[in-house]
């Protein structure tokens, strides 16, 4: 059942809309006892308002395919009517589980456009949150995932440690989920008094919790035979799909945005990139855990250091880059974002265009759920870790 | 009231053995066919029972739980044919079946 | 001890349950030839069933009537409703119900019926009542007996001797069947070996 | 007709009746046991609601329902009146007959069994000479109210539930069979080598060989003991075997399409279901309702003590009320539901009191009445408290595993659990013929 080798799809990329193949002319509709079976896009399990159509023969998955757009809201035509300034809150709303990610790719690549650089502090600021919000997306995944596969548990334990991450967000911004941290040149808040000893109080705080959570999960018996060889993909597979983040380096490609393209001061401190070696589920799994650590450690280093001076740089109070275009990513939490403005002079965008990582990610689905089963289709949508809010922007 | 005798039990199971018999001969889905015949086997059991009992010995009840594995053999083998059958033919009506190959 | 505390189970209402649960059985099995949709079928056959094995323990014989719930409805029934909606054909319901020689195969059973009715009426003195009941106590000991054999213990030989049972080669032969029918199915079934 | 009725009441509190009502042909004191057990049942369920819910909130660093009543208390009552008023919807193109009457099938299947349950010797409404596979038959018939209702409500996520349901529940009583044979092998191992398959015979049997089947020929018995405990997850759809009613795969599997009144019969079919088979993993291996050491600590003072825990254990709960109503914060907001706590500790209390009096008025052996209720609640205490212990292993069960997926359940069901549970078979088979 599970044996993905001889699957009949060469490692090209699939079309999405021939999946299913319900035109054919000469077969009949279906099987005698195939079943179309409609997923979302209100499912307990398609995190959202994601819809997957799905072919099955029995429990087998035979073909999906997926439906998005539930969620769309223009978030790229609404950039090209605001002003740089005025887009920056709507960038939250796309990763809504990793806003402090999309905000500093967004900063970013508008600072790329205008040739500025955010002083130093700011840097180090943008990575300790970044790197929280980091954690965060991971522990909110974790629970999300493994609900899905039916551990219950977890998620209360996720829930419980993210909540202490949000905590230092609300002091520094006021905001918890739709943060809006950064701005363009820098942040507009300094630190508040006693952010590094909360941060430092996290690090001390999370460890044993991510041990936590791996005793429940790591050598647990049905959780391995749940994730283990479930979804695997391989590396050219993946390469070829264009997907990135852990799902990418789970599958061996030691293929990191912090390190590949540093931005935002990350060449300053030492981490490691985790990799799998299957692709497979667990191996996502545990590469998304090592992760939070090497999170950890990357805070530890910043939070250490620091450094005196102004948060914002000597940026015009109206936003006026000069002509061109530029495209900037970071490694967000689940995978490269990108965003590609084209600037035409003016105060707004003449285009934006955001390479969101889970509406990529999502390609690879049907690849990797053909030929498994219904459960496995659920277990694969959760290590994703897609938000909808991103694939439909 | 009639005290109920074994006479009693043979009349319904002549009833329901008739009623399996209608089914088998008359009915075209293979499932309700197939369930006639557990119809049957059953009126068949009933009787060997009562006649257990009228006999005072247990050679009846021996013989019906000899058939009731009987049935489950016929049930597994039967319904395989049809599933066998439904994926090649797409049909489970008996008088289509009329080709005595596939 | 006090005989009246501990009197033995005397059968109450037997005229009413005998007819109740004959009612039941016949009610449904005609159901089960009736209805267009074969699951109503296969949940009539099952009240049916379980009328049966009812008659069953009020004919004194417990062992067949657990062996008829255990096999017959929780076993055989869910394989028959497994069956049906795995080829789950709307259009089956739909179509004509019955065969095009049914005529025949009513005028046949007709046929059976008389026949039945005949010897019931003509041979009514050859199944007498007999005032014998099986004692219910042992009953599935003396099934398991005359299937398997039993091992005897006497002064002279108190380790025990096997004595085989009247049927354990008829039983042996119904394993083997049951092998049989397990491989078969599993063949006919499974799309490529 | 009155007057038989009431001798027929107090003839069989007779301290010298040893056969359950059914056997000795006392249909009042049957119906008596029937309403006493369905009601019973009826009210453990709600409170294993609140237990499961309190429990697994625990497990999860949350606190559970807390606002009905006193921690909750009331949670149950209100849920199930809220399930009550609820509409009853039928979809459609649901096959309305067969819609309606499927969750009724498995309510049937479920409560039919606690006929042969024997909470103690005389205490079960009848006894079966051929009990357990009784049992084992018609708890197997729960498995067609999920099929018709799966099918019945015409859509896909139940119908993929019930098959689901239907392929699991039959391959997992292959192994619970295997397994409870080996139980019943062992109860012929005495000197006249007569085994038996009511549920009385069992622990009767237990009690003379003077050991609890689990213990015997280990790990023998405590490995079909496993395979038992395994399988009865399995068949009552509970995680990690829940895949017929998988939320997160099928929605609610089975009983999507169902609401109200429907789904709370569902509902209340799996814990009937539950509880009938941990009655049944007692009754087969933990020695039903004897108490613990019943042939090693005997002699009237033994009894006394041990007939003294009924009291003691609500007496204990009372006490951890009591507790818990007087830690509650003073203030203004919490008058009411500290005087409820109160009240209900007061309830508790007053009902260990009263085990208490009995435990001492029924002491010693006589032919008392009193003997007799003493006797009674010391047999479904212990039972219960053996049940009770399987229904916590549920909670926890589903606190801690993740689901299994389909055709690993089907793996281990016939790739691991049979062939352990037919090698046990085989081997208990061999060992009680070389062991004398």
């Amino acid at each position: 059942m599970n044996d993905l080798k001889d699957k009949a799809l060469p490692n090209a990329v699939p079309s999405l809309t021939s999946n299913l193949d319900l035109e054919a002319p000469d077969k009949p509709y279906l099987d005698s006892n195939e079943l179309i079976l409609n997923m979302g896009p209100q499912h307990p399990a398609t995190h959202g308002v994601l819809r997957v159509i799905l072919k099955l023969d029995g429990e087998k998955v035979m073909g999906t395919e997926c439906v998005i757009g539930y969620l769309h809201r223009g978030v790229e035509k609404i950039a090209e009517n605001r002003t740089y300034t005025m887009f920056n809150p709507y960038v939250d709303r796309m990763d809504y589980c990793a806003a402090v990610s999309n905000g500093l790719g967004y900063c970013e690549a508008v600072e790329k456009l205008l040739n500025v650089e955010a002083p130093p502090r700011a840097q180090y600021i943008r990575v300790i949150l970044t790197e929280l919000q980091r954690l965060a997306s991971h522990q909110l995944w974790l629970g999300t995932h493994a609900l899905d596969i039916g551990a219950m548990t977890p998620l209360f334990y996720t829930f419980r440690d993210r909540e202490e991450i949000l905590k230092i967000f609300e002091k520094y911004c006021g905001a918890r989920l739709t943060t809006h941290a950064f701005r363009i040149g820098g942040c507009q808040y300094e630190i508040y008094p006693g952010f590094e000893k909360d941060v430092k109080n996290f690090l001390a705080f999370a460890p044993p919790k991510i041990d936590e959570y791996e005793t429940l999960l790591t050598s647990n018996r049905i959780w391995l035979e749940r994730t283990k060889n479930v979804g695997v993909i391989s590396a050219k597979d993946a390469i070829a799909l264009g997907v990135t983040g852990p799902v990418l380096r789970a599958s061996g490609v030691k293929w990191d945005i912090r390190k590949a393209v540093p931005y935002a001061n990350y060449s300053k401190f030492d981490f490691e990139i985790p990799v799998g070696a299957n692709g497979d589920t667990y191996d996502r799994y545990l590469v998304r855990m090592a992760e939070m650590r090497q999170s950890l450690r990357i805070i530890e280093q910043a939070v250490n250091g620091i450094p005196e001076g102004p948060i914002m740089a000597k940026v015009p109070k109206l936003i006026k880059p000069p002509v061109g275009e530029i495209y900037h990513s970071i490694e967000a939490p689940k995978g490269e974002l990108g965003y590609f403005i084209v600037s035409d002079g003016s105060t707004q965008p003449y285009r934006l265009r955001v390479r969101p990582p889970s509406f990529v990610n999502l390609q690879a689905l049907d690849l990797m759920v053909r030929g498994a089963l219904v459960a496995d289709v659920v277990a694969v949508i959760g290590t994703f870790d897609i938000v909808l809010g991103e694939v439909d922007r | 009231m009639v005290p109920i005798t074994t006479m009693h039990y043979l009349v319904v199971a002549a009833a329901l053995f008739v009623l399996g018999v209608v089914g088998v001969l008359t009915r075209r889905n293979v499932v309700i066919i197939l369930m006639s015949i557990e119809l049957i086997l059953n009126a068949v059991n009933l009787n060997l029972v009562a006649f257990s009992r009228t006999w005072g010995n247990l050679h009846g009840q021996l013989f019906a739980i000899f058939i009731v594995v009987d049935a489950a053999a016929e049930a597994a083998i039967g319904l395989g044919i049809l599933i066998a059958f439904f994926r090649n033919k797409e049909t489970i009506n008996v008088d289509e079946i009329d080709l005595l190959k596939w | 001890m006090n005989p009246v505390l501990n009197a033995g189970a005397a059968p109450i209402a037997t005229s009413f349950f005998f007819y109740f649960l004959a009612g039941a059985a016949i009610l449904s099995g005609l159901l089960v030839i009736t209805r267009r949709n074969a699951v109503h079928s296969a949940l009539a056959l099952i009240v049916t069933l379980l009328s049966v094995s009812g008659l069953y323990l009020m004919l004194y014989a417990p062992f067949v009537a657990g062996v008829q719930i255990i096999v017959y409805a929780g076993g055989i029934m869910v394989l028959f409703l497994f069956v049906i909606m795995l080829v789950n054909i709307e259009r089956v319901s739909k179509e004509r119900q019955f065969n095009r020689i049914w005529p025949v195969g009513l005028l046949a059973s007709c046929a059976l019926l008389a026949v039945f009715l005949a010897a019931f009426t003509k041979g009514k003195d050859l199944f007498h009542d007999r005032p014998i009941t099986l004692p219910e106590d042992s009953n599935t000991q003396q099934v398991a007996t005359m299937l398997y054999g039993e091992v005897v213990k006497t002064i002279q030989n108190p380790k025990g001797q096997y004595m085989i049972g009247q049927y354990t080669f008829a039983f042996e032969i119904a394993s083997l069947l049951l092998l049989v029918a397990i491989l078969g199915a599993v063949i006919m079934t499974k799309k490529k070996i | 007709m009155l007057r038989g009725s009431m001798n027929a009441l107090m003839s069989y509190l007779d301290p010298r009746v040893t056969v359950t009502p059914g056997q000795a042909g006392n249909e009042l004191w049957a119906l008596i046991y029937v309403f006493v057990i369905f009601a019973g049942v009826a009210v453990i369920v709600l409170c294993m609601n609140w237990i499961e819910r309190k429990a697994l909130a625990h497990f999860q660093i949350r606190l559970g329902p807390m606002r009905v009543g006193p921690h909750g208390l009331l949670q149950p009552i209100a849920d199930a009146f809220k399930l009550m008023l609820k509409e009853d919807i039928v979809p459609d193109e649901a096959d309305e007959v067969v819609f309606r009457f499927a969750p009724v099938i498995g309510l049937l299947a479920a409560f039919t069994v606690y006929i042969v349950i024997p909470f103690g010797p005389t205490q079960a409404v009848t006894d079966m000479n051929i009990g357990i596979l009784f049992m084992l038959g018609v708890s197997s018939l729960g498995v067609l109210g999920i099929v018709t209702a799966g099918w019945a409500s015409n859509s896909h996520y139940p119908l993929i539930g019930a098959l689901r349901s239907s392929a699991q529940m039959v391959s997992y009583e292959v192994a619970m069979g295997m397994a409870v044979l080996s139980a019943i092998l062992m109860t012929s191992m005495n000197a006249a080598g007569t085994g038996t398959l009511s549920m009385i015979g069992i622990v009767q049997a237990q009690q003379l060989q003077g050991i609890w089947f689990i213990f015997k020929f280990f790990p023998l018995g405590f490995i079909a003991f496993a395979i038992f405990a395994i399988a009865m997850v399995a068949e009552t759809n509970r995680a990690p075997f829940d895949l017929p009613e998988a939320e997160s795969e099928l929605t609610a599997g089975f009983h999507t399409e169902y609401s109200g009144l429907r789904w709370s019969l569902f509902m209340l079919g799996e814990y009937a279901a539950m509880l009938a088979v941990s009655s049944i993993a007692v009754t087969l291996w933990l020695g039903g309702w004897m108490r613990p050491f019943p042939n090693l600590l005997q002699g009237p003072a033994w009894e006394f003590i041990f007939s003294l825990f009924p009291g003691l254990t609500f007496g204990a709960l009372a006490a951890i009320t009591f507790i818990s109503a007087a830690r509650m914060p003073s203030h203004a907001f919490f008058r009411i539901q500290r005087a409820g706590m109160a009240i209900f500790a007061a309830l508790i209390g007053l009902l260990a009191l009263l085990l208490l009096v009995i435990a001492v008025a029924g002491r010693a052996n006589d032919a008392s009445i009193a003997a007799r209720f003493r006797e009674g609640i010391d047999y479904v205490y212990w039972f219960m408290l053996k049940v009770a212990v399987f229904m916590y292993m549920f909670i926890w069960y589903r606190a801690t595993w993740p689901r299994y997926r389909f055709d690993q359940l089907m793996k281990v069901g016939w790739k691991v659990m049979l062939p352990i549970s037919l090698g046990v078979l085989i081997l208990t088979a061999i060992v009680g013929v070389l062991l004398p």
